[in-house]
């Protein structure tokens, strides 16, 4: 192995593969300046102006965040703009940081439960279906057939109502005044409804446990998910007709924050951000957990990799969510086995030992990472936050853009500061 | 009213009181009027934005003050006023002050050329639209002022963008009218209503067609397209979604509002909402007739006029009730329309505002004063003009082919604009690596 | 090489301008449409799951959404319509499980014999600091404590969310208002266990203390018996929790219960330093003595005409300060015993932590009452706090000592490996 | 490309880059109590690599092998061994199981060289390292606290970090 | 009513005197230009005294609306906005030179009017039926196309020239300004930098850019 091949594959040298350091304190430049380029610099030199100087333009910085109306949270980008053209973005963490694992290793495993509602409160049926896979693994703990169908239904409806309030909050970022927020709202309701019926809590849910989900569904709960599979189609169809041609989105949203197909795997993004991109890389079909091998679906790819081809990956999804949830409901009454394991023990004591368990959570990869010492409680519990790890292109995604751009950048990455700063 | 105030004391009570002593209390009385009515327009286009936006988004709106809600606006003024007046230590503390006073004072000018109804206009100015838009294009200098005085980022880019725009669509809205004004001839807005009467072709075209009121230049195809243009540039003056980027709560927090608090930060929206309301009734006024409509003309003539010193007074009554009553409708429901586009599109960006502006609009309004051209040409020219072939034309005839003229023009001008417009746009962002290679070679190494 | 998927296909999603239409601005014409039909159809409610039209407002105060039964706020302690007695028994199940650690309790005692009976003399639940997981009515083995569906609990008093036992009962009949199935699938076997503990409660103790009447007339009830069976006088001392209490007493009384509960991680190496006067271990009440002193004394130095407090006065008369420099004081000394507690299980010694010498310290909670009592300072919160690290300091010293001199027979708590084990006992 | 195994992996990488696999010694874990049951040692199936090269060792993954998904970087702290682990977690986009490499570095000196510059996405993974656990991550180009600012001191992730008090609120609390 | 005239113009006059002498006194920019902008519309207020509104109207357009805005555009594109600057004025014998020249072009202008004026005041009755001085729009336009048609076409070519002009050195200007490349871009540049692209690559379409290593080739390409 050569030097020569330690390059990377993709031609990606030192501007690119060092990005323009993310983070840190104001006035702290990074190493790697972004390419600035003088182009026709020969034409007016003999031109209109004797002195070059004159019309050079101030370079500014703007804070956004971190109490920004568009910044989803307590976020700050440190932008860098030459007159409204991105010359550096960097994003500053940490404004919601309460050192989740440590506290997760103070606690014991059932006890980091309701913890994990916690990390993307959007989506807390996700938190937990990837938490409880990582104990069940670690402990070796079996799940009946029911259960993981009843955990996959939730996740599934999480995902649509992951999209649709992130949609709803791109196209207000956008501008549009909460229309579309509050047609996916009121979706979302609905599910929350679902979940409120099922867990007892509409966001905090905490309803997976080792081994399966506390409890049953209710006999009322069906009825009304197929009432709701009725208007899912109607209410995605809408969102299309509303947005999906209008010229103003597609102004705004075409050619806007391009991440490119070879470098999206570089930049480690997972979810609708990397399919946007147009690679197909989705866990659930790459590494089927749970029940999801048994499910015919869809992976909607972009193929620009713009803020518009992640719009319209996350409506594609929101329909293929339909279709997995329509199977589930043929297929709920087949299944066997309670809504849990009977002999699964919530006060586990695993053997010493790791394990790393992954799902397709609606923002991405949602990975968490256990070691066991033998203890009641996690030695080690690591998260792997989607909504962190895909931020990290977006300071190269917003350079060469205009400001009124970083908000839709940012916003079609699709964060949640409860998970990226963890 | 100065008829009226005259009639009243020197009439009635005999009083024999000068002349410029009657002008000075009707002008009073006027004014007093319209500062009335001004802030009663913003505070009931708050509430019915609300409401209308909340439906359109399958809510409610404010229904909790008052019934259904009616007094939330009195609600709202009075926290603006109880609320506590900062002003930034760093800020230039006069200019500060008198930002909102210089945006406030111009819109307020503007109710000076409005009319209301038949007879009632508080001045008739013989250069009554160009005023209008004189005066409106003070409250930039006002803008400006708020933003630079605030020593605010945020504040200072939004100031640049609204002046910006607001000069940049100052240039649209007064092109399109220039067509409507070539059409008529006249700058009076009196006039102009006066000039749309008839039934769906104007009886200043065509001799002789019943007048219902509905002779509206927005029936033309050159006051169609004029129209659009006029509107959407109203959006852009009135800051509108989807042009409300001064304001661009997800980019510039609040623009050069964002260091205003309290009744100063009131002031702001009171402009802004008297002015859409201006805007609003601006367009009805030049394209669907003001107060025309069906009746009020009739009305008219057997009420009390300069033309008609004999009538009688119930008819005055009765038609300024008519009309001032179309004149509301037509501007709430443009206000309306405003309102839609609010819950229907997102906003623009600043540049891509400005290339619509000035690389869409303003060719499309001056393809638009061909095409009035064209019209008056077909309408109103003869041999003494050196137009002889339409001599021997019916009145009918000549409106006919002027519109079919017109409308091919403008349909044509606006699809190849459009294509021409998008072409541009997506080249734009474009930028051709392999002409830059070595340069860029050169800064990449 | 091609990624392939099972059963489904990778599918690229088709951008721009689907239908053939070619005339600029039609598809805002289109979102305009879409907008329209909303507005148009908003003078309508919605109709339901299946309704993506129509207003979907709940106007809230007057329109109450129908919460489902499983519905989970803040969790409540049900008591027996019939007997008035509590289903609670103090296993201390909850208190283990609960991850943001808010629920404390202490068990009722008989007076006369000083042995625990299987009932709870005081509950409190922070709700403020509650995350509303539901765990403690999964893991209750009794039934008897359940989440609730009440949710307007804001309130403008910080300390009204510290809620005491008397807030805390809710009749069965009541949960089985707003949960039928679900306490049905459970309602034999909690009657079943609470019938067992029943017979396990002497006097009064373990009945629902807001129901005055009944206990007074269950009283009246034992006293005729016991008058018929001419037994000697029973001490009919009247439990605290019969009358109303004053904020004063419950700060008191809700710090003595977490000291006590930090007393007895610390382990059992402390000795009392005054004698032991009721049947209580001598820990736990010296560490209620000292909190009731420390808080006595921040009273003294606040203010020396400060109203007296009479009992059964409303809430708002007393001076929060009191409570909760009384409260600081208690959890601090609380947390002090902890960490003194993990120092003597030959855990890593931490950082801050300075007290390695074993010395014959004297004993922590007599230290405590002495500093308390010491302190008179005008600020009462800075006297608490004082005491608070005093005590801390004593009981650190005294737990290092401690665990010197009573390693080899200390067997209970230090062995099992300090709170971790006793959490999982308690799970398991 | 036939999906490895972690047998597979140490086999192949034994071949390709020798000097890079080291063996995977036991690690305690935990102290061992005073009394109960012992705690069984913690030996791990997964490859471990020499911190040196964990550079070659991830482009072999990527570039020969074809895992190019670079998933996660997870600190382990081993106090009673006195080792960092860092847990590189390597997938390919055709699916399947990944592939896991770890390295184990020193407590005192913490020093592992940077994936970076390969992998731009290893770089929030990186600094999220250096600020809980202040594993310092050569050649990274901008290595700086993430979560705490920057004044901060101490490493809250590491297991003696201090679980109460602090500097600003001073040991009391 | 002529001395409420009288009063009028009094005010008025002392409005624009006072704010001329601000706008040269007052230290910071932005203030002078506010006080230049008072000083427009106390001119189109006389213009109004004088009845001829359609030149106050175009006063307030193009002065107050217009070139007010353009000053302070340019005060604030060119200097550090916030700080209360110096002003940059030449100082010593270059500044009075300014101001006599200054002088002296307004005394071209004015002294010609004022000499060959007929100062009657006040004015003799107009003759009924005498069109009314320019001051009428209709008749204002009318001496645009007929009396001053070589003067107002000289004066719009004069403007479409600059326009042009202006236009050309903006768009130099933007062609010289440093831009910034985004991730695409320089994307697809060190692609054709490493890969020269073959010479008829279709517009938009990203050359087929052959990479180093197998997998990231296949993986991607699907």
């Amino acid at each position: 192995m050569n030097t020569g091949k330690l390059a990377f594959p993709m031609p990606l040298p030192a501007g690119v593969g060092t990005p323009s350091a993310p983070g840190g304190l104001e006035g702290q430049t990074s190493q790697e300046k972004p390419v600035r380029i003088s182009v026709r610099r020969s034409r007016v030199d003999g031109c209109s102006t004797k002195d070059p100087a004159m019309f050079k333009t101030e370079e500014l910085q703007i804070n956004i965040g971190p109490q920004h109306p568009s910044t989803h949270g307590v976020f700050r980008m440190l932008v860098t703009v030459d007159g409204e053209t991105i010359i550096d973005l960097k994003p500053v963490f940490g404004y919601l940081h309460r050192n989740h694992e440590q506290i997760a290793e103070q606690n014991t495993y059932l006890q980091n439960m309701p913890y994990t509602d916690r990390l993307d409160y959007f989506n807390s049926m996700a938190n937990n279906q990837a938490y409880a896979m990582a104990v069940e693994k670690l402990a070796g703990i079996e799940v009946p057939e029911r259960a993981e169908y009843i955990r996959v239904l939730m996740v599934e409806l999480t995902r649509i109502l992951n999209h649709a309030g992130a949609l709803g909050f791109l196209i207000n970022d956008m501008g549009m005044w909460q229309t579309q927020l509050a047609f996916g709202m009121r979706e979302r309701e609905k599910i929350l409804d679902l979940f409120e019926m099922a867990s007892g809590a509409r966001m905090m849910c905490n309803y997976f446990r080792f081994g399966g989900v506390v409890r049953d569904l209710p006999p009322e709960f069906m009825p009304k998910l197929k009432e709701l599979l009725v208007a899912m189609p109607a209410f995605v169809d809408e969102l299309e007709r509303l947005l999906r041609e209008n010229e103003i989105l597609m102004q705004r949203a075409e050619g806007i924050g391009i991440l490119p197909k070879e470098l999206a795997l570089a930049y480690s993004v997972t979810g609708p951000v990397l399919r946007g991109s147009g690679v197909p890389y989705d866990i659930r079909k790459a590494e089927p957990y749970s029940v999801y091998d048994r499910f015919d679906f869809d992976v909607p790819v972009g193929s620009v990799g713009d803020v518009y081809d992640r719009f319209l990956v996350r409506i594609e999804e929101m329909r293929q969510s339909k279709r997995i949830i329509e199977q589930i409901v043929e297929q709920l009454p087949d299944a066997r086995g309670g809504h849990i394991n009977p002999r699964a023990r919530q006060n586990v004591r695993p053997p010493v030992g790791d394990a790393y368990a992954r799902i397709e959570s609606p923002k991405g990869e949602l990975g968490f990472y256990l070691v066991s010492d033998g203890s009641p409680r996690p030695y080690r519990y690591k998260v792997r936050a989607p909504s962190f790890i895909n931020l990290t292109p977006l300071g190269d995604m917003c350079r060469g853009y205009k400001v009124a751009d970083v908000v839709v950048i940012l916003g079609s990455i699709d964060i949640v500061m409860g998970e990226v700063d963890r | 009213m100065y008829d009226i105030v005259n009639g009243l004391i020197n009439t009635t009570f005999g009083w024999n009181w000068p002349g410029w002593v009657i002008a000075l209390i009707s002008h009073l009385l006027v004014t007093t009027l319209l500062f009335a009515i001004a802030p009663f327009q913003m505070l009931f286009l708050t509430y019915y934005e609300r409401r209308a936006i909340a439906r359109m988004q399958d809510r409610i709106g404010p229904n909790r003050v008052g019934p259904a809600g009616l007094l939330q606006p009195i609600a709202d003024g009075v926290k603006m006023f109880t609320k506590e007046d900062i002003v930034p230590a760093a800020a230039d503390r006069w200019v500060h002050f008198l930002a909102p006073c210089v945006v406030v004072a111009p819109t307020m000018l503007m109710f000076a050329v409005l009319p209301w109804g038949p007879g009632m206009v508080p001045v008739d100015l013989n250069v009554g639209l160009l005023f209008f838009f004189a005066i409106s294009s003070i409250s930039a200098v006002g803008l400006l002022m708020a933003g630079l005085a605030s020593s605010n980022k945020f504040a200072l880019l939004g100031a640049m963008r609204a002046v910006a725009q607001m000069v940049s669509y100052e240039i649209p809205a007064v092109l399109s009218l220039l067509a409507v004004v070539m059409l008529t001839g006249t700058l009076s807005i009196v006039q102009l209503i006066e000039a749309q009467a008839g039934l769906f072709i104007s009886s200043a075209d065509v001799p002789g067609v019943p007048d219902l009121g509905l002779g509206w230049f927005i029936f033309t195809p050159v006051g169609l397209l004029a129209f659009i243009v006029f509107f959407i540039a109203a959006l852009a003056e009135g800051e509108r979604t989807p042009f409300d980027i001064p304001e661009a709560d997800s980019e510039i927090v609040a623009g050069y509002m964002t260091e205003y608090s309290g009744m100063k930060f009131g002031l702001f929206y009171l402009a802004q909402y008297v002015l859409n309301f201006l805007l609003c009734a601006i367009a009805a006024v030049i394209f669907f007739g003001g107060w025309q409509g069906p009746g009020v003309g009739w009305l008219y003539d057997r009420a009390i006029s300069p033309a008609n010193p004999d009538g009688n007074w119930v008819f005055n009554l009765l038609a300024g009730f008519l009309g001032v009553f179309y004149l509301l409708a037509k501007t709430y429901a443009f206000f309306f329309v405003m309102v839609w586009l609010r819950g229907a599109f997102p906003r623009l960006r600043v540049d891509q505002l400005m290339d619509f502006g000035w690389k869409f609009l303003i060719p499309l309004t001056l393809v638009n004063i061909v095409s009035a051209a064209i019209w008056v040409a077909l309408l109103r020219w003869g041999p003494e003009q050196g137009i002889t072939f339409t001599q021997n034309w019916t009145p009918i005839l000549r409106w006919g082919v002027a519109f079919a003229v017109t409308l091919a023009v403008n349909i044509v001008a606006y699809i190849a604009l459009a294509r021409i417009f998008a072409a541009s746009q997506a080249e734009q962002g474009r930028i051709d690596l392999d002409e830059y290679r070595d340069t860029l070679t050169a800064t990449l190494r | 090489m091609t990624v392939k998927i099972e059963r489904g296909q990778i599918v690229t999603v088709e951008r721009g301008k689907r239908t053939a239409r070619r005339l600029p601005g039609m598809g805002l014409l289109d979102g305009m449409a879409v907008v329209w039909k909303h507005w148009a159809g908003s003078f309508r409610k919605n109709q339901g799951f299946n309704d993506i039209h129509g207003v979907f407002t709940y106007e809230y105060p007057e329109e109450r959404p129908k919460l489902p039964e499983a519905y989970r706020n803040m969790p409540i302690l049900l008591y027996d319509d019939e007997t008035s007695h509590e289903l609670c028994t103090s296993c201390f199940q909850c208190e283990r499980i609960c991850p943001p650690q808010v629920i404390h309790m202490t068990q009722a005692k008989d007076p006369a014999t000083g042995k625990p009976v299987p009932a709870v003399a005081e509950f409190v639940i922070e709700y403020d600091a509650c995350m509303s997981c539901g765990f403690c009515a999964e893991v209750c083995p009794f039934d008897a404590i359940k989440m609730d569906h009440e949710f307007e609990l804001s309130t403008a008093d910080h300390q009204k969310l510290t809620v005491f036992k008397e807030q805390l009962n809710r009749p069965i009949s009541y949960y089985e208002r707003i949960a039928p199935t679900m306490w049905a699938e459970v309602r034999d076997g909690a009657m079943k266990k609470l019938q067992g503990n029943i017979k396990r409660r002497p006097d009064v103790i373990g009945m629902a203390p807001n129901l005055a009447e009944k206990i007074a007339a269950r009283r009246r009830e034992l006293e005729a018996a016991a008058a018929a069976a001419t037994a000697p006088a029973a001490p009919a001392a009247a439990p605290a929790e019969g009358r109303k209490l004053t904020p004063e007493e419950k700060a008191a009384k809700l710090a003595a219960i977490k000291a006590a509960n930090a007393a007895k991680k610390a382990g059992d190496t402390v000795e009392p330093p005054v004698a032991p006067a009721g049947a209580a271990p001598a820990d736990e009440k010296a560490a209620r003595l000292a909190a009731i002193r420390a808080k006595n004394a921040a009273r003294k130095g606040e203010a020396p005409d400060a109203p007296p407090v009479v009992a059964g006065e409303p809430a708002g008369e007393a001076p929060p300060a009191d409570e909760k420099a009384a409260r600081l004081a208690a959890i601090r000394a609380k947390n002090a015993a902890r960490k003194a507690a993990e120092g003597s299980d030959g855990a890593p010694v931490e950082a801050n932590v300075a007290a390695t010498e074993p010395a014959a310290a004297p004993p922590a909670a007599g230290a405590a009452t002495s500093a308390a009592e010491a302190a008179t300072a005008p600020a009462d919160e800075k006297a608490a706090r004082l005491a608070a690290i005093r005590a801390k300091n004593a009981a650190r010293k005294a737990a290092g000592g401690g665990s010197d001199a009573a390693a080899p027979t200390t067997t209970g708590n230090v062995d099992s490996g300090g709170p971790g084990a006793s959490d999982d006992a308690a799970l398991s | 490309m036939p999906r490895l195994s972690p047998e597979e992996l140490r086999e192949r990488m034994a071949r390709d880059l020798p000097g890079a696999v080291l063996e995977a010694t036991p690690l305690r874990v935990a102290p061992p109590p005073a009394h109960g049951p012992q705690p069984a040692p913690f030996v791990t199936s997964d490859t471990v690599v020499a911190a040196g090269q964990i550079v070659e060792a991830a482009l072999y993954l990527r570039d020969t092998l074809g895992y190019a998904f670079l998933s996660d970087i997870a600190v382990v702290d081993y106090l009673a061994d006195g080792i960092f682990e860092l847990v590189y977690r390597f997938y390919t986009i055709e699916g399947g199981d990944g592939l896991v490499l770890k390295v184990r570095v020193p407590r005192e000196t913490p020093e592992v060289p940077s994936l970076t510059p390969y992998w731009p996405g290893a770089n929030l993974h990186e600094r999220e390292a250096f600020d809980l656990f202040g594993i310092v991550f050569t050649d990274h180009p901008y290595l700086r606290r993430i979560y705490m600012w920057d004044e901060f001191e101490g490493w809250p992730m590491r297991k003696d970090f201090p679980k109460q008090g602090d500097k600003y609120i001073g040991a009391e609390e | 009513m002529a001395t409420v005239i009288q009063i009028i113009f009094g005010l008025i006059a002392a409005l624009i005197v006072g704010a001329a002498v601000m706008v040269v006194t007052v230290r910071n920019v932005i203030h002078a230009a506010l006080w230049l902008i008072a000083c427009f519309f106390g001119v189109g207020a006389l213009y109004l005294l004088l009845e001829a509104e359609f030149l106050a109207v175009v006063q307030v357009l193009v002065y107050v609306g217009a070139i007010s805005i353009l000053i302070l555009f340019a005060i604030m594109l060119t200097r550090q906005v916030t700080g209360e600057g110096v002003r940059q004025l030449v100082g010593g014998w270059r500044l009075w030179l300014t101001a006599a020249i200054s002088a002296l072009l307004f005394a071209v202008a004015i002294v010609p009017t004022v000499i060959s004026h007929s100062w009657n005041v006040p004015a003799p009755p107009a003759p009924p039926g005498t069109p009314e001085p320019l001051a009428g729009v209709a008749e204002l336009g009318r001496a645009f196309v007929y009396e001053f048609l070589l003067q107002f076409q000289v004066a719009g070519v004069l403007l479409t020239v600059a326009l042009i002009g202006a236009i050309v050195i903006a768009f130099e200007e933007r062609a010289r300004r440093r831009r910034v490349l985004t991730l695409a871009e320089e994307h697809e540049l060190r692609k054709r930098l490493a890969h020269p692209p073959p010479v008829e690559a279709p517009a938009g379409e990203p050359a087929p850019a052959p990479r180093a290593t197998p997998i990231s080739e296949g993986e991607v390409q699907q």
